[in-house]
């Protein structure tokens, strides 16, 4: 029979509140297997780690019962205090007693005889653990960045600087992202461009950084500290070794009506083409599609005038397979599609704009050289208006419910960037609420207001409508009730954020979750906000959620901290709980092979030897390192001969029957 | 069927003469005229003892299962539902495809001698043949034909796979059978226009007969794990106990185990000695996968994936408000 | 000698299920059982072999013979299982009746199981002659007359067309009988001799069941010369290992002992068990009986040779429900014949 | 004790208190009953939950034994479809239990009494929502006696 003591925790009031300790101490004690068990005020804290600890030894109890907080709290903690008193850790149990129990219940006979059955079933359950020992597992001490925006360009020198090997994979034929993108930066208006393109050098000169570009992630194996990365690089048609950078390949090549995505489709450009001057690298591509040699065979005119002989149209996508021990997902943000809301007339005039192609408009090196004129007719606008919150906190299908964080901020650096630069201007910010929490943030807003004369009205827009060359904008002021009639010259939306596109698909392949918003969910929303649930993976920026610049840096510069802590390590220990197959039971069916998201089983055979009668059999086997304790497979095997170390069969049913009493 | 029970003999022969397998697996006559059993030969001489006639029932495949644990080259002869099965083993890695050689028999139907007892025609019968749908009672009297698939067993009545689906040599020309798919599943469609309270009395009747004699499962190409859930003392779900809330859990857990798996033969119905219609529960799983994750039949094609162990990333559910399966 | 019409029939159950439980062949969804019966049951006399024997009267698949409950420390247990109602079985064919001997021969003797002897001791046993024996019938291997009052019987009883004959056969039959005196009539000698008939025509057609020439001299060899035949090899590998053969006999009676694990309360009962099963007789070091081969030998060795000699007769009684049962008809007559070298 | 006294003390023992037995996955909806516990939602306290590392782990095993148990109701509880922390074990719960529910309903059990939701660890106000409604259809319905083992005694 076992020797299971049961530790009460009273979390101050917290459980003792409204669970009768006393009760439960006495209704473990009558529990099978216990032998012991024991309340303290606070058991997590030193004394009641002490406690346990000493009582472990005294009563030479071989199983240990914690009913206290949820074991996502503290389980971690008492595991640990059973080690250091020379119990197997994972001979502890806890009972969530204030979580799932003193917490929501208020009646305190109820709530008393839940922590009761609660703690039953923790019994019940400890009394089948078994020890079990954590393996070991080595470390490849390189880095991949999945993104070569500012979180991602703040990642890898951070890393590469730490004396480890980084890779970049950008998925757009340069690095920079929207950073890249942006005139100005609040709440400083310094410049985006110059605070980016050095950390873009730095990144390419760095001894320790590699940069993919034009490349994607196609699949990821393995697991922490061994990850192993299949990217498939685009063909660029352009050699990367021989091109000199020299640009007359763009110039002359006849196809000039794509556009830039660089631009935000303010602008064309070239089939063969680079994103933008300060591209990194600075090597063009072509644009399949636009392309008139790949469309029509003919052509071929880059070829003939580069001087470097780098044109390769024979080139083709390459497979690069790498391993990592570490992964920083910083695939940024996108905004989202504004044609739903037909009632801002975005799809059908071209002066209504988005925030980011106004960021365009207003650059110095954007297509119109930084003069703010209406893309319909290159004049200049009298009256601009800007409107929020255009899809966020959005409760109706086509928004989001969020807020997108960084609109307000920047479309009073937008209304006060042109009441700087004409005066004349008249602009009106549409709003719902300001936020700027934020260092100078609400300085700058009110800066906006005060000293720039941009005039905020709180209230939605109704209707966007073309009234001959202007824009009738049609709004409520929510504070008077007024109808509020503008006839504007150009309106800019701030329309939300959103995740990227393919986030779900790269959580997919990276086993990592994606939140109802498709932004990566991090391990814990306060104490691991740079972790993600798979080990070895961390997030940086905008794909965790909306961020501005300084936030995404802080956060690249943590889970470049948190990499450079992994691959600082020679050897990890791994999770024990995983699948074992019982090979005298398992049929070799293999339906768990199927199942399982890494790979983690195979297939041997066996021989058996029954009074020398020789059979061979096929059964599964279990990668130790690279199960992560899913259990899915547990149920795909009929005759349950593959279990789970931890939450086996024969105790998940203990806890089920010790719950139905 | 006579003409082909010839070619079964020969080729048998031929295959253990020649030594192209170690051993044949095929039917032999015993004491009744229903009475036809497996037998497993290994000499060429033994070849004379196999049949080939309309009690030919059983499914042979199963046994390979030991036959290739022991290594060893077998020829086996395989009807349409039989050859459903072997593909279903082999999906489970049960046998080795290239251990084996398949003789494929299409197949008209399998006599019913329930069918043929209740009509009164058993008294004196000595043999019954068949050729097409015309079937023979020879009685020590006589002879008398009747025509028609009155004595088929309900299973071969809704045989929608007469011919092999796999095989190395076909004994026969392939059999044109129309069968409608819209009636595959009516004996389902019954059921569920019970209500809630008719349905449970029904089943719980039904589950309560159950002699827990395991036959239904041991039958079953399917059920072919080493060693079953409810025989493996340490799973904590074994008890031999005729109470009814443990026939149910074996009976709803028989079928769920068989979910995507079951080929439909209809051996486990015709096998049970308590008369538990396990096939109307089989049914009810293979209806709703075909609504809910396409079409599947399994044992018909080995390449594709069976429906418990893959997903879609829209696959629709039965217990969300929208059922769409998003978030 | 005494009769009743087959008209009256429905009035003999209501009578005897005033002061018994009555246990009758009764007809569900197209199979005929002993059940229990109960107003408006369709009671089936004709058929010849019930899907399952009587056995589970006598000897029920599942028995609970003691109840526990934790209390505190101490456990406190509550002997239940017996039987405390009064039973009459009524129908029994002449085979299943003998099965019922056999079974005694293993629970009456000593140790007795006091719950078996109870329950045997609480019924009355009504059997009745088989007018039609069926090609699976091979009773009279065994020396078991279907047309007579077998021993064991209490009531035995002739189903004549329309009318039933009945003559008891020990004190407690008579007893029984006199109960139910203004139910039945007195037979008239007209009844005497159409019996007397039917034995005959019985008997006639015994002799020509195709089964009616196994010969169960003919397997003369020594227990170890039949337990090592190379038989257990060659029709093992075709038994799917199912246990419809023992659960539908009516002379099987291995059976396993469990606990319901309740928690703070629970139960040790006794169930059928088979030894087809992989699981029978398995210990903590293993099952001594590894492969199918070795548990199929079991079966027949048990009933074909070591029971005999325990006990001075086959523990087969030829009904032939394993012969219809058996998923793939590898069954007891052929292990027989093949035994006796016929096969 | 009073008369009075001890009928109420009867009265409360015969009332149905039905037990809800809820699987839970431990990276969402165990978190999210957590959450629902941080933000002191209350749900009722029949609700008992067992941790498990996926909803993947949850064996329709466990579900029948629940019942077998006398529980009134078992919940399925895991991370939305995409949200997997080990990104695909929840589009097998999916199917599964999609098959299970639609089967135990046509043996006869009533689909109010199997529950399978998708509840993320930021949802603790739809865990609580998710219980109640699930308490309260099964209050509605009653003690289940179906496929319940009469010798458990609860």
């Amino acid at each position: 029979m076992q020797r299971i003591g049961v530790f009460v925790c009273w979390c101050g009031t917290n459980i003792a509140g409204t669970v009768n300790i006393e009760k439960v101490i006495a209704a473990a004690g009558e529990m099978p297997g216990v032998v012991y068990a024991k309340d303290y005020q606070y058991m997590c804290s030193a004394v009641g780690q002490n406690l346990v600890k000493n009582t472990i030894k005294e009563q030479k109890l071989d199983r240990v019962v914690i009913a206290s907080c949820s074991p996502r709290m503290h389980e971690a903690t008492f595991r640990k205090t059973a080690k250091v008193a020379g119990l197997n850790p994972y001979l502890v149990e806890v009972a969530n007693i204030r979580e799932h129990c003193s917490w929501i219940h208020k009646n305190k006979e109820e709530a008393t005889k839940k922590a009761i059955a609660l703690t039953r079933a923790a019994v019940a359950k400890v009394a089948l653990n078994t020890a079990l020992i954590a393996g070991e597992i080595g470390v490849e001490s390189r880095a991949l960045v999945i993104g070569g925006g500012i979180a991602g360009i703040q990642t890898a020198l951070d890393i590469a600087e730490a004396g480890y090997e980084v890779d970049i994979i950008e998925k757009s034929p340069s690095i920079g992202g929207k950073m890249a993108q942006i005139d100005k930066t609040f709440p400083t208006l310094d410049c985006s461009a110059c605070i980016l393109t050095p950390k873009m050098v730095d990144v390419s000169t760095h001894p320790n950084i590699n940069i993919y570009t034009y490349s994607e992630l196609e699949n990821v194996k393995g697991y922490v500290g061994n990850f192993e990365v299949t990217m498939n690089q685009r063909a660029r048609s352009v050699n990367m070794e021989k091109c000199i950078g020299c640009g007359i390949c763009t110039d002359k090549c006849p196809s000039k009506k794509a556009k830039s995505e660089f631009e935000e489709g303010l602008r064309n450009r070239s089939a063969i083409y680079t994103p933008f001057p300060q591209a990194i690298p600075n090597v063009p591509v072509i644009d399949r599609e636009a392309c008139i040699k790949f469309k029509t065979g003919k052509c071929g005119l880059c070829e003939t005038v580069c001087p470097a002989g780098a044109i390769e149209f024979s080139q083709e996508d390459t497979k690069i397979t790498k391993k990592y021990g570490a992964i920083v997902v910083a695939i940024g943000y996108d905004i989202i599609a504004l044609d739903k809301f037909g009632e801002y007339a975005y799809t059908n005039h071209q002066d209504v704009i988005t925030s980011l192609e106004f960021e365009r408009l207003t650059n110095a090196a954007g297509p119109t050289g930084g003069k703010l004129v209406r893309p319909s007719d290159h004049k200049k606008p009298k009256k601009v208006v800007f409107v929020q919150c255009v899809g966020s906190r959005d409760k109706t299908e086509r928004g989001k419910t969020y807020c997108s964080k960084i609109c307000c901020m920047y479309t009073a650096k937008h209304a006060m960037l042109i009441r700087d630069k004409y005066p004349d201007i008249e602009t009106y910010v549409f709003y719902i609420d300001v936020r700027t929490p934020g260092k100078n943030f609400d300085e700058f807003h009110r800066r906006a207001v005060e000293e720039y004369g941009v005039n905020y009205i709180k209230g939605m827009v109704g209707k966007i409508f073309p009234d001959g060359e202007k824009l009738q904008v049609h709004g409520v002021d929510a504070l008077t009730g007024d109808t509020i009639k503008i006839d504007a010259d150009m309106v800019v939306l701030a329309a939300a954020t959103k995740a990227k596109e393919d986030a779900e698909d790269l959580g997919r392949k990276l086993s990592i979750s994606t939140d109802t918003n498709n932004f990566f969910t991090e391990a814990h929303p306060k104490l691991k906000p740079v972790e993600t649930h798979c080990a070895g993976i961390y997030l940086a920026g905008a794909c965790q959620g909306p961020k501005d610049i300084p936030e995404t840096v802080a956060q690249a510069s943590g889970a470049a901290a948190k990499a450079i802590g992994l691959l600082s390590k020679d050897k990890l220990v791994n999770n024990p709980c995983i699948s074992e197959v019982d090979e005298k039971i398992c049929s070799g069916c293999l339906a768990c092979t199927k199942i399982c998201p890494y790979d983690a089983i195979t297939s041997k055979v066996i021989t058996f030897n029954d009074h020398g009668k020789i059979t061979k059999r096929v059964v599964a086997q279990v990668n130790k390192a690279l199960c992560q304790g899913c259990g899915g497979c547990t149920v795909a095997c009929r005759p349950g001969a593959i279990d789970i170390k931890g939450f086996t069969n024969k105790q998940i049913l203990a806890e089920v029957d010790a719950l139905c009493r | 069927m006579e003409k082909i029970g010839l070619k079964v003999r020969a080729r048998a022969k031929e295959a253990l003469e020649n030594r192209e397998v170690d051993e044949v697996m095929g039917w032999k006559k015993g004491e009744f005229w229903y009475d036809v059993y497996p037998v497993f030969i290994t000499e060429a001489n033994e070849a004379d003892d196999l049949i080939w006639d309309a009690f030919c029932v059983n499914n042979l495949s199963k046994y390979l299962i030991q036959k290739q644990k022991e290594n060893k080259k077998v020829g086996v002869f395989l009807k349409g539902c039989d050859s459903l099965g072997f593909n279903q083993l082999l999906k489970d890695n049960r046998i080795d495809r290239d251990q084996v050689v398949i003789y494929g028999l299409p197949c008209v139907g399998m006599v019913d001698p329930e069918k043929v007892k209740k009509e009164g025609l058993n008294k004196g019968l000595l043999e019954i043949k068949r050729s097409k749908d015309e079937i023979t009672f020879v009685t020590k009297e006589g002879e008398k034909k009747i025509l028609g698939r009155q004595f088929d067993y309900d299973k071969c009545l809704a045989c929608r796979y007469p011919n092999p689906v796999v095989y190395d040599e076909l004994l026969d020309t392939e059999i044109a059978r129309e069968v409608s798919e819209m009636d595959r599943f009516k004996d389902v469609e019954a059921i569920e226009k019970m209500s809630i309270t008719e349905r449970f009395e029904y089943w719980s009747n039904q589950f309560s007969k159950c002699i827990r004699c395991n036959a239904c499962r041991n039958i079953c190409p399917a059920c072919s794990c080493e060693k079953c859930v409810f025989d493996n003392v340490n799973a904590g779900v074994s008890s031999k106990a005729s109470v009814d809330s443990e026939e149910q859990f074996f009976h709803i857990t028989r079928a769920y185990h068989v979910a995507g798996r079951c080929v439909d033969c209809g051996e486990c119905t015709r096998v049970c000695p308590a008369g538990i219609p396990l096939d109307q529960l089989n049914h009810k799983i293979m209806k709703d996968i075909n609504e809910l994750y396409g079409k599947y039949d399994a044992g018909v094609d080995v390449s594709q994936d069976a429906p418990l162990v893959t997903y879609k990333l829209d696959d629709a559910d039965s217990f969300t408000e929208h059922g769409k399966g998003g978030k | 000698m005494k009769k009743i019409l087959k008209s009256q029939i429905s009035q003999l159950w209501k009578r005897i299920n005033q002061s018994y439980e009555l246990f009758i062949p009764i007809e569900k969804d197209n199979k005929v059982n002993f059940s229990m019966w109960q107003e408006g049951d369709q009671v089936n006399l004709e058929i010849l072999k019930t899907n399952s024997s009587p056995k589970n009267i006598i000897f029920p698949q599942t028995e609970t013979y003691l109840q526990f409950e934790k209390n505190g420390k101490k456990i406190n247990m509550e002997s239940v299982g017996g039987k405390k109602e009064a039973y009459v079985l009524f129908g029994v064919r002449p085979c299943d009746v003998v099965s019922f001997n056999l079974l005694d021969n293993v629970f009456l003797r000593e140790p007795v199981d006091r719950f078996y002897e109870e329950r045997r001791n609480k019924g009355i046993v009504i059997s009745m002659a088989c007018s039609d024996p069926e090609e699976t019938c091979f009773c009279s291997a065994f020396g078991i007359d279907p047309e007579n009052a077998v021993e064991g019987v209490d009531v035995a009883t002739w189903d004549m067309g329309d009318k039933i004959l009945w003559m008891a056969q020990t004190e407690k039959g008579k007893m029984f009988t006199q109960s139910l005196k203004d139910l039945l009539k007195e037979a008239t000698e007209e009844d005497e001799e159409a019996c007397v008939q039917l034995k005959n025509n019985i008997k006639e057609k015994v002799k020509n069941l195709p089964l009616s020439n196994i010969d169960m001299k003919k397997i003369d060899k020594s227990m170890k010369d039949l337990f090592e035949s190379s038989i257990w090899e060659d029709f093992s590998a075709q038994c799917l290992g199912c246990g419809s053969c023992t659960y539908v006999c009516p002379t099987c009676h291995c059976y396993d002992i469990q606990d319901f694990d309740g928690g703070k309360s629970g139960e040790r009962f006794r169930c059928w068990d088979s030894c087809m099963f992989s699981d029978f007789t398995l210990m903590a070091h293993g099952n001594p009986r590894k492969t199918q081969k070795e548990r199929f030998r079991q079966r027949f060795m048990h009933k074909l040779v070591y029971y005999p000699n325990n006990h001075g007769t086959y523990a087969c009684v030829g009904c032939g429900r394993c012969i219809e049962r058996c998923p793939v008809h590898i069954d007891m007559v052929k292990v027989i014949k093949k035994l006796g070298g016929e096969l | 004790m009073s008369v009075e006294a001890k009928e109420t003390v009867m009265g409360n023992k015969n009332e149905f208190e039905p037990l809800i037995v809820a699987f839970c996955c431990n990276w969402c909806s165990y978190a999210g009953a957590d959450l629902a516990g941080t933000s002191r939602l209350s749900y009722p306290a029949n609700v008992k939950i067992i941790r498990v590392p996926c909803s993947c782990r949850v064996n329709a095993n466990f579900v029948l034994r629940a019942f077998q148990r006398g529980a009134d109701g078992v919940v399925i509880a895991g991370c939305h479809p995409g949200d997997c922390h080990y990104s695909t074990g929840n589009y097998y719960t999916r199917r599964r239990f999609s098959l299970l529910t639609n089967f135990l309903e046509y043996v006869g059990i009533e689909q109010e009494r199997f529950k399978v939701d998708w509840i993320s660890a930021a949802e603790g106000n739809k865990f609580a929502t998710v219980m109640n409604d699930v308490l309260e259809k099964v209050h509605r319905l009653g003690p289940n006696r179906k496929l319940r083992d009469a010798r458990w005694k609860r």
